[in-house]
C-alpha cells in the first residue's frame, strides 16, 4: 500500500489553484476514498464463491476504510476557507477538457461522512440468504457511486458517479429483494434512467452553450463554468435547469415523481433500503443544491415557488399516505417522501438558514431514516413480516428492542433534543422568512409525522403479545453495537449541532451570496434574517453584524473568533 | 435517300431468301409422317414420359456459369478493340481479371459442378448390400422410347 | 469475382476515346498510346489483399482433396485481414505525415511511390481517396472481419457445414467494404456496395439445414436488389445533374455553378438516401433486418451488423457529409427524420419481441438511429462521433452476436427468451459476458456505449439539434428496458427455485476456444474504450474524410489532368473545403 | 438543355423503372421478381445512356458495363438463392416464404 499512494498521488496532482491556500495533505484524499471500496468489490469478485465470510470481511473492511478517510477528512476540514479542498484532479480527456477532479467543501463534506459511517453499518446489520459473493459486490459498487458523487467537480464525472449508483442497485433490489422485487426494480431502473437522460442532454448542452473554457472552448469543468453561466440566455438556462431538476425530482421523490420510491424500499434488501434511504435521495437534493442554486441562480429563483409548492405538498401527501399504511416498511418509505419534501423546500427558500436547515436534515434524515430501516431489517430477521396487523405487543417480550425504537422514531417525528428537531426548525424558520404560508403547512407537516409514527408504533408494540410475537428474541450484542453509533449520533446531533452548522453555514453562505450576485437581487433573507437571529439564539453566536454587504473574508474571521 | 439504297436492296434479299428455301423444302421434300418425327421437339424421339417437373440443379448451375463468362467476354470486346494501345498496362489489368474468373471455374470444376456422370455415391459404408451392382444404380435416361434399341435390349 | 472488375476499371474520363455520336474515326490518331492514369499499387494494397486473399482461399480448398485441418480457414482469414489491416498502416502514416510508427520506419518500403507531401491523396484518376476515412474503416472493417470469422469457426463445425465459402464471402464481402470506404467516385461507390451486398445475400443463406435462412437470404437478395437500383437511379442522376459521377468533380461543379434546376439533384439526393436507408437498416427500410438477423446464421449477422452498417454509413459520410456538405440544408432534414424514425420505432418495437435474435435487431435498428444524429449534425464533430460510435458499437454488437451463437446450441435455433431462463447460473462466466455487452447497449457508464452515446449526443447538441437529443436519450432509456428483461431473464427469474441444485452437464454450454477469444476481445474493448476513451478518440478525431484530386502529374499525359495538388483538407482542419 | 428526344427516354426510363419496381412488389413468384429487378437496373442504363448523349460524355456509356456487370452477378445469386429455396419447397412463391414472422 505504501509504494501505492506516491505513485497514485502522481496521478493526481493536487491542484491547490481552486483552494487558494489549504491543499490537501499531499495525500489524494478523496480519489483514494471513492476508489478503496472500488477495490474492495474487485477483490470480492475474485474471491471463491464459497468463502462467505473472507468476502464479508473484505465487504466490511473497504468500507470502513472508507468511512475512516472520510472522518480523516471531517478533521482536516478548514470551515472557514472558500472554495473546494482536498481538491485532485487527473485529466480523462482533455479534447473535451473532462478531468477526473474529486473535491469537497462545507455541504458536501458532511455527505461523505454520513455515507461513509452507513455503509460499514448496513453491511453489518443484515447477512443475504443467497449469493453473497454478488450481494457484497454490488453493495461496494454502490458505495464507490454514492461517494464519488458528493465529491465530483466535473459535469461528466458527476453523471457517471450519477448513473453508476443505478445498476448496483437495481441488482441488489431484483435478486436478493422479496416480494414484488423485479417489477420494483425496472421501476426503479427506468424512472432514475429517464432522469439521467434529460439530465445527460442538459450537460451537454450546458458545457457546450456556456463555452466556459479558457478561449471559449467545450469545458465540463465545473467551476469555469459556475463562472461562465452567466452568457446563458435566461431561457436556455431555465430550460436546462428543467432538464437538471428532472432527474433530481426522481432522485428525492419529489411529489410527482415519487411512485417508485415506495415499491423500491419495501421490495429491496435491509442493506439496500438503508443506503437508497439514508445516502441515494440526498443525491438529489445534493444535485438541486450544486447544480441547480449555484449553477442557476436566475433559473432557480424563477422556480422557486414552483419548487417550494411542490415541497409542501410532498410533506403534506407522504404524511397522510404514510398514516393509512398497513406496512411498516412502506410507512417508513412514505415518511422519507415527507423528510425529503422539507429538504426541498428548505433549499429553494433561498435563504441562509432554509439551506442550512435543508443540508442538516439530509444528514439527520439519513441517520434516522436509516436506523430506522436497520431496526425494520432486525424484526424482519425475527418476525419475517412487516404487516402492522400480525405484530403485537413486542415491547414487553423485547423492551431494549422497543427501547431503541422509540429513540429513533421520536428523532424522526422531530422532538427537540435529537437530531430532527434541529433541521426540521431551521428549514421552517427560513421558509417563514422568505414565504410565511408555506412554512404554515409545513408545521402541519410535522404533526402528521408525529400523528402517524406514534399511532404504528402503538399498533405494533403495546398491547398484550399474542403466541406468534412472544417469541420474539430482545436484541442480541452483535445488533446493539451495529445501532449504538447511530443513537449516539442523534442524540450528540440534536444537542449540540454546532460543530456540524459551523462547517455547512459558510459554505451555504457563499452559494446564497453567489446567487445574489448573479441574479442581481437582494434575497429575502438576508437583511431580515439578521434581526430574527438573536430570537434564534441558534449555537454559533448569532451577534453579527446586519448581513448587507458581507464580504466572505470577515465572516471567515468571525466564525473563527466564535470558536 | 440515295446512300440508304444499299441497305434496302439487302433487306429485300434476306426476305426472298426466307421465303424461298421454306417453299422448296415443302414442295419437294417426301412425305413419310411417322409420330416421332410429328412431335414438336426431342428430334425424333417420343418422349416416353412428361418432362420432370423438378430438374436436376445441374441444368441450372450450367446456366449460372455461362452468365459468369459471357460476362467476361463483354469486358474482352473493348480490351480487345485497343488493346495494343493500352500496353502493359491493359494487359496487366485484364490478366488480373480474367485469374479472377477463371479461379472460380477452378472451384467449379473442383465442387464437381461439371461432373455429368451417373450419380456417385461416395461409399460411406464398405458395402451396403450385396443385390445392389453398378446396372440396378445407374438410371436409365433416354433410352426407352426408341423401337429399335428397346427391342435389341428386352 | 467481379470485386476484381472494380480495380481494374479505369477512370471513366481519361480514356480519351470519344466516339462523340457521328465521328467516324477517333479524333487521336489509332495506334497512339492512350493515357493511362497512375496507378499507386500501394493505396490499392488493402482491397487486393482482401480480394485475392479470398480467391487463393477458394484455390487452396478446391486443390485439397480430403477437408482442410481443422482450424485452418479460420486462421487463414485471421491473417488475411491482419495482412490486410498492416497494409493499411503504411497508409495512415501517409495521410497522417509521419514517416515511422513505433519501430516501423516506412521510408525504405515502397514509400517512395506515394506521393510525396503528407495528407489525404487519390489515385487511380480520382477514382479512389486514400484519407482518414477510409484507413479507419478499413481497419473497421478488418476487425469485423477477424472477429466474424473466430465466431464462425465452432460454429459450421457444430452445425455441420464445414467449407471455405463463409469465410471466402466475409474476405470478398469485406473487400466490397473497403472499396466502399475508399470511394471518391459513385460508381466505384455502387461496385463496393454491390460486391459487399451480394457476397453477404449468399452468406444471409449459407445456413443449408435451416429452412429460415434460405429464406432470410432471398427475402435480403430481392430487397437488396430493389434498393441498389434506386441507388443507382440516384447515381443516374446526379450525373444528369453535375455531368460527372467523380465525387470530387462533382464537388467542384456544385461550388462552381449553381445549377439552374437542381430538381434533379434534390431526386438524387432522395434515391442515394433510400439506398443508403436500406443499407444501413435504417426505419423506414429496416423491414428486411429482423427478418434476416433472425433467419441467417449467427456468426455471419455478427458481420452483418457491423461490417456492413460500418461501411454503409462510410459511403453515407463520404457522400453527403463531405461532397455535397452546401447542400446540407436540403438533405439534412430527411436524415433528420430517418433518425426519428429509427429511434422510435427501433426501440419500442423491440420491447414487444421475445426471441433475442431478433430483439438485437431491433436495437441496431436504434443505434443506427443513434448515428444518424450524429450524421445529421454534419460537422467533423460529428464525423467524429460517427466513426467513434461504429468502432465501439461493432465490439458491443459482435461480442453479443457471439454469445446468442453460444446459447443457440446446435441448430443454431434456440433464441427465445426462456432459452437465456437462469443463464446467470447455469453459464455465469458466459451470462456476465452478456450482461456486460447488453449494459454497454444501454449506455451504462464505463462502458463504450455510453461514451459513444455521448460523443452522439455533444454533436447534435453542437450542431443545434438539441430536440434530437432528447429524443435519442429518451429512446435509449425505452432501449435499454428491453436489455433489462434479457438480463433480469438471464439472473433473477429462478433464482429462489431450485438455485441450490447442481447444475446439470446438458445445461452448461461449452467456450470454444475461438469464441471466447473474440468474446474476449470484445469485452476487453468495450470496458477498456469506456474507462479511457482518450486513445480512440483521437483514432476517430484523424478520421476525417477529404475529397482531394490526383496529386500533379508531368505534362506529357493526356486526359484530364489537374494542375495543382489540390489537397485541400489536412486532416481535422476546416470541413468545408474538406 | 435535353431537347424533346432526350426527354422522352428519360420519361421511358422512369416508366420502366416504375413498372419495375411496381412489379416487385405486386408480383409474387420469385423468379419474377428477379427478372423485375433486371428491368429496373436496364432502366436506369437507359437513363444513363441518355445522359451520355445529352451530355456528351463518354461516362454514360461505360458506366452501363459495370451495371451490366452487377446485374449479372445479381442474376447469378439470385438464381441460386431460389434454387435452394425451391429444392425444399417446389413452386416457391413469396407467399408460401412466411416461416420469419414477427
Amino acid at each position: 500500500m505504501s509504494t501505492l499512494v506516491p505513485a497514485f498521488a502522481a496521478v493526481f496532482e493536487q491542484t491547490s489553484e481552486h483552494t487558494g491556500e489549504v491543499t490537501g495533505l499531499g495525500f489524494p484524499l478523496l480519489p483514494v476514498m471513492v476508489l478503496c471500496p472500488l477495490l474492495g468489490a474487485i477483490v470480492i469478485a475474485l474471491l471463491p464463491k464459497e468463502r462467505v465470510d473472507v468476502i464479508r470481511l473484505v465487504a466490511v473492511l473497504s468500507s470502513v476504510a472508507a468511512g475512516a478517510l472520510g472522518i480523516v477528512a471531517l478533521a482536516q476540514f478548514e470551515p472557514g476557507a472558500p472554495g473546494f479542498q482536498f481538491v485532485s484532479s487527473a485529466t480523462w480527456i482533455e479534447s473535451l477538457d473532462i478531468k477526473f477532479i474529486l473535491g469537497i467543501d462545507g455541504i458536501s463534506l458532511f455527505l461523505v461522512v454520513l455515507t461513509g459511517i452507513l455503509f460499514p453499518i448496513s453491511l453489518l446489520a443484515s447477512k443475504p440468504e443467497h449469493d453473497p459473493k454478488g450481494y457484497y459486490a454490488w453493495l461496494t459498487l454502490l458505495e464507490v457511486g454514492c461517494l464519488g458523487v458528493f465529491c465530483a467537480l466535473d459535469l461528466f464525472v458527476f453523471f457517471l458517479f450519477f448513473e453508476i449508483t443505478l445498476v448496483p442497485l437495481y441488482m441488489l433490489i431484483g435478486k436478493w429483494g422479496h416480494g414484488r422485487r423485479v417489477y420494483a426494480a425496472t421501476k426503479f431502473f427506468v424512472f432514475t434512467m429517464l432522469g439521467s437522460a434529460f439530465m445527460l442532454v442538459a450537460i451537454v448542452s450546458l458545457a457546450i452553450l456556456a463555452k466556459a473554457g479558457d478561449g471559449g472552448t467545450i469545458s465540463f469543468d465545473l467551476q469555469k463554468v459556475i463562472a461562465s453561466q452567466a452568457n446563458l440566455g435566461t431561457v436556455t438556462s431555465r430550460l436546462i435547469f428543467v432538464g437538471m431538476a428532472v432527474a433530481f425530482m426522481v432522485k428525492t421523490p419529489v411529489f410527482p415523481f415519487h411512485t417508485w420510491l415506495p415499491d423500491a424500499h419495501t421490495e429491496a434488501p435491509t442493506a439496500g433500503s438503508v443506503n437508497l434511504a439514508g445516502i441515494l435521495l440526498k443525491l438529489g437534493t445534493y444535485g438541486f443544491l450544486r447544480y441547480g442554486l449555484q449553477l442557476f441562480p436566475e433559473a432557480s429563483l424563477y422556480f422557486a415557488p414552483t419548487m417550494i409548492t411542490l415541497g409542501a405538498i410532498g410533506i403534506i401527501y407522504g404524511g397522510i399516505v404514510a398514516a393509512m399504511q398497513q406496512n411498516l416498511k412502506r410507512l417508513v418509505a412514505y415518511s422519507s417522501v415527507a423528510h425529503m419534501g422539507f429538504c426541498v423546500m428548505g433549499l429553494f427558500a433561498l435563504t441562509i438558514e432554509g439551506v442550512e436547515g435543508s443540508v442538516l436534515q439530509m444528514i439527520n434524515h439519513g441517520i434516522t431514516t436509516g436506523a430506522l430501516f436497520i431496526l425494520l431489517g432486525f424484526l424482519y430477521r425475527r418476525r419475517h413480516t412487516y404487516e402492522l396487523a400480525e405484530l403485537r405487543g413486542i415491547q414487553k417480550v423485547a423492551p431494549v428492542f422497543a427501547g431503541v425504537f422509540t429513540v429513533v422514531m421520536l428523532a424522526s417525528i422531530g422532538v427537540p433534543g435529537l437530531n430532527g428537531f434541529v433541521g426540521e426548525f431551521l428549514v421552517l424558520a427560513g421558509t417563514f422568512i422568505a414565504h410565511r404560508w408555506w412554512a404554515v403547512v409545513a408545521a402541519i407537516g410535522v404533526i402528521i409525522a408525529a400523528l402517524y409514527l406514534l399511532w404504528a408504533y402503538q399498533r405494533a408494540f403495546h398491547g398484550e403479545p399474542d403466541e406468534a410475537n412472544r417469541t420474539v428474541p430482545d436484541l442480541d450484542w452483535g445488533e446493539k453495537l451495529v445501532i449504538a453509533p447511530l443513537v449516539a449520533l442523534i442524540v450528540f446531533l440534536g444537542v449540540y449541532p454546532k460543530p456540524v452548522l459551523d462547517r455547512i453555514e459558510p459554505a451555504v453562505r457563499r452559494v446564497l451570496e453567489h446567487v445574489e450576485v448573479s441574479t442581481g437581487r437582494e434575497l429575502p433573507s438576508s437583511r431580515k434574517g439578521a434581526d430574527l437571529a438573536p430570537l434564534v439564539g441558534d449555537g454559533h453566536g448569532a451577534s453579527h453584524p446586519p448581513a448587507t454587504g458581507l464580504d466572505p473574508g470577515a465572516e471567515a474571521e468571525h466564525a473563527e473568533a466564535d470558536r | 435517300m440515295g446512300q440508304y439504297l444499299p441497305v434496302f436492296a439487302l433487306l429485300v434479299l434476306a426476305v426472298v431468301f426466307g421465303v424461298l428455301s421454306l417453299l422448296v423444302s415443302k414442295v419437294l421434300a417426301p412425305r413419310l409422317p411417322t409420330r416421332a418425327k410429328e412431335a414438336p421437339y426431342e428430334c425424333g424421339i417420343i418422349p416416353g414420359r412428361e418432362p420432370p417437373e423438378r430438374f436436376p440443379v445441374r441444368f441450372y448451375l450450367v446456366a449460372m456459369i455461362f452468365i459468369v463468362f459471357d460476362i467476361e467476354v463483354i469486358f474482352f470486346f473493348p480490351w480487345a478493340m485497343v488493346f495494343e494501345r493500352l500496353g502493359l498496362f491493359g494487359l496487366v489489368a485484364i490478366a488480373i481479371f480474367a485469374a479472377a474468373v477463371f479461379e472460380s471455374f477452378v472451384y467449379l470444376i473442383s465442387n464437381g459442378a461439371l461432373e455429368w456422370g451417373p450419380i456417385k455415391r461416395q461409399q460411406r459404408s464398405a458395402l451396403v448390400s450385396p443385390a445392389r451392382t453398378a446396372e440396378t444404380t445407374i438410371r436409365r435416361v433416354g433410352l426407352e422410347g426408341r423401337p429399335r434399341a428397346a427391342e435389341e435390349a428386352a | 469475382m467481379s470485386s476484381l472488375a472494380v480495380v481494374l476499371a479505369q477512370a471513366p474520363q481519361t480514356t480519351v476515346i470519344n466516339l462523340a455520336p457521328g465521328a467516324g474515326t477517333p479524333a487521336a490518331d489509332p495506334n497512339a498510346p492512350i493515357p493511362t492514369p497512375p496507378v499507386l499499387w500501394a493505396a490499392l494494397l488493402p482491397i487486393l489483399v482482401l480480394g485475392i486473399g479470398g480467391l487463393v482461399l477458394l484455390t487452396i480448398s478446391s486443390l485439397l482433396k480430403k477437408g482442410a485441418p481443422r482450424g485452418f480457414y479460420t486462421l487463414y482469414t485471421v491473417m488475411v485481414a491482419g495482412l490486410s489491416m498492416a497494409a493499411a498502416v503504411p497508409l495512415w502514416a501517409k495521410v497522417n505525415g509521419w514517416t515511422k510508427i513505433a519501430w516501423w520506419d516506412f521510408r525504405d518500403l515502397w514509400w517512395q511511390s506515394l506521393p510525396t507531401e503528407a495528407g489525404p491523396f487519390s489515385t487511380l484518376g480520382q477514382a479512389i481517396g486514400v484519407d482518414g476515412l477510409s484507413v479507419f474503416l478499413i481497419l473497421l472493417i478488418c476487425i469485423a472481419v477477424i472477429l466474424g470469422s473466430l465466431l464462425s469457426d465452432d460454429f459450421l463445425l457444430r452445425e455441420g457445414l464445414e467449407g471455405p465459402e463463409t469465410y471466402a464471402l466475409l474476405l470478398f464481402s469485406a473487400c466490397g467494404g473497403v472499396i466502399m470506404a475508399m470511394a471518391d467516385d459513385l460508381i466505384v461507390l455502387f461496385l463496393g456496395l454491390e460486391t459487399l451486398s451480394i457476397a453477404v445475400y449468399v452468406l444471409a443463406a449459407s445456413h443449408l439445414k435451416r429452412a429460415q435462412s434460405q429464406e432470410a437470404g432471398l427475402k435480403y437478395f430481392v430487397l437488396g436488389g430493389f434498393s441498389s437500383a434506386f441507388f443507382l437511379y440516384g447515381i443516374a442522376m446526379l450525373y444528369g445533374a453535375t455531368g460527372t459521377t467523380n465525387l470530387v468533380a462533382m464537388k467542384d461543379f456544385l461550388s462552381r455553378s449553381i445549377p439552374a434546376n437542381n430538381a434533379l439533384l434534390l431526386i438524387g439526393f432522395a434515391l442515394l438516401l433510400v439506398g443508403f436507408a436500406f443499407k444501413v437498416a435504417a426505419v423506414p427500410f429496416h423491414a428486411w433486418s429482423p427478418d434476416v438477423y433472425d433467419g441467417a446464421p449467427t456468426p455471419s449477422v455478427a458481420f452483418m451488423a457491423s461490417g456492413v452498417k460500418a461501411a454503409g454509413f462510410a459511403g453515407l459520410v463520404r457522400v453527403f457529409v463531405v461532397a455535397f456538405g452546401q447542400y446540407a440544408a436540403d438533405w439534412q432534414p430527411i436524415v433528420y427524420a430517418l433518425a426519428v424514425l429509427s429511434l422510435v420505432v427501433g426501440s419500442v418495437l423491440a420491447i414487444v419481441q421475445n426471441n433475442v435474435k431478433r430483439t438485437l435487431a431491433y436495437s441496431s435498428v436504434s443505434h443506427v438511429g443513434f448515428i444518424l444524429i450524429a450524421v445529421e449534425a454534419a460537422t467533423p464533430a460529428g464525423i467524429q462521433a460517427v466513426l467513434f460510435y461504429l468502432a465501439s458499437y461493432t465490439f458491443m454488437v459482435v461480442g453479443s452476436f457471439g454469445v446468442v451463437t453460444l446459447v443457440g446450441r446446435v441448430g443454431d435455433g434456440r433464441h427465445s427468451l426462456d432459452d437465456y431462463k437462469g443463464l446467470g447460473r447455469t453459464n455465469p462466466l458466459l451470462a456476465a459476458i452478456f450482461t456486460v455487452f447488453l449494459l454497454a447497449q444501454a449506455g451504462v457508464p464505463f462502458t463504450a456505449g455510453f461514451v459513444a452515446k455521448f460523443y452522439a449526443v455533444i454533436a447534435a447538441v453542437d450542431a443545434g439539434s438539441t430536440v434530437l437529443a432528447v429524443i435519442a436519450m429518451i429512446s435509449a432509456t425505452i432501449a435499454a428496458f428491453l436489455y433489462l428483461r434479457i438480463i433480469v431473464a438471464m439472473y433473477m427469474t429462478d433464482s429462489d427455485g431450485r438455485s441450490a441444485s447442481p447444475v446439470s452437464r446438458a445445461e452448461r454450454i461449452r467456450i470454444p476456444f475461438a469464441t471466447g477469444l473474440s468474446l474476449l476481445l470484445c469485452v476487453l474493448t468495450t470496458v477498456g474504450v469506456g474507462l479511457l476513451p482518450g486513445p480512440l478518440t483521437e483514432l476517430s478525431a484523424k478520421g476525417t474524410p477529404s475529397l482531394v484530386r490526383e496529386p500533379a502529374r508531368t505534362a506529357t499525359d493526356g486526359g484530364l489532368t489537374v494542375g495543382t495538388t489540390g489537397t485541400e483538407a489536412a486532416p481535422g482542419q476546416s470541413q468545408q473545403q474538406g | 438543355m435535353g431537347n424533346d428526344v432526350n426527354i422522352g427516354y428519360l420519361t421511358l426510363s422512369a416508366i420502366l423503372f416504375g413498372v419495375g419496381a411496381i412489379g416487385l412488389l405486386v408480383r409474387r413468384n420469385a423468379l419474377v421478381m428477379l427478372m423485375c429487378i433486371e428491368l429496373m437496373l436496364n432502366a436506369v442504363n437507359l437513363t444513363f445512356v441518355t445522359f451520355g448523349s445529352m451530355l456528351n460524355d463518354i461516362t454514360g456509356q461505360v458506366v452501363v458495363f459495370f451495371v451490366l456487370v452487377v446485374a449479372a452477378a445479381e442474376v447469378v445469386v439470385g438464381l441460386g438463392i431460389i434454387v435452394a429455396v425451391a429444392r425444399r419447397r417446389p413452386g416457391a412463391t413469396a407467399d408460401d416464404l412466411r416461416v420469419l414472422r414477427g
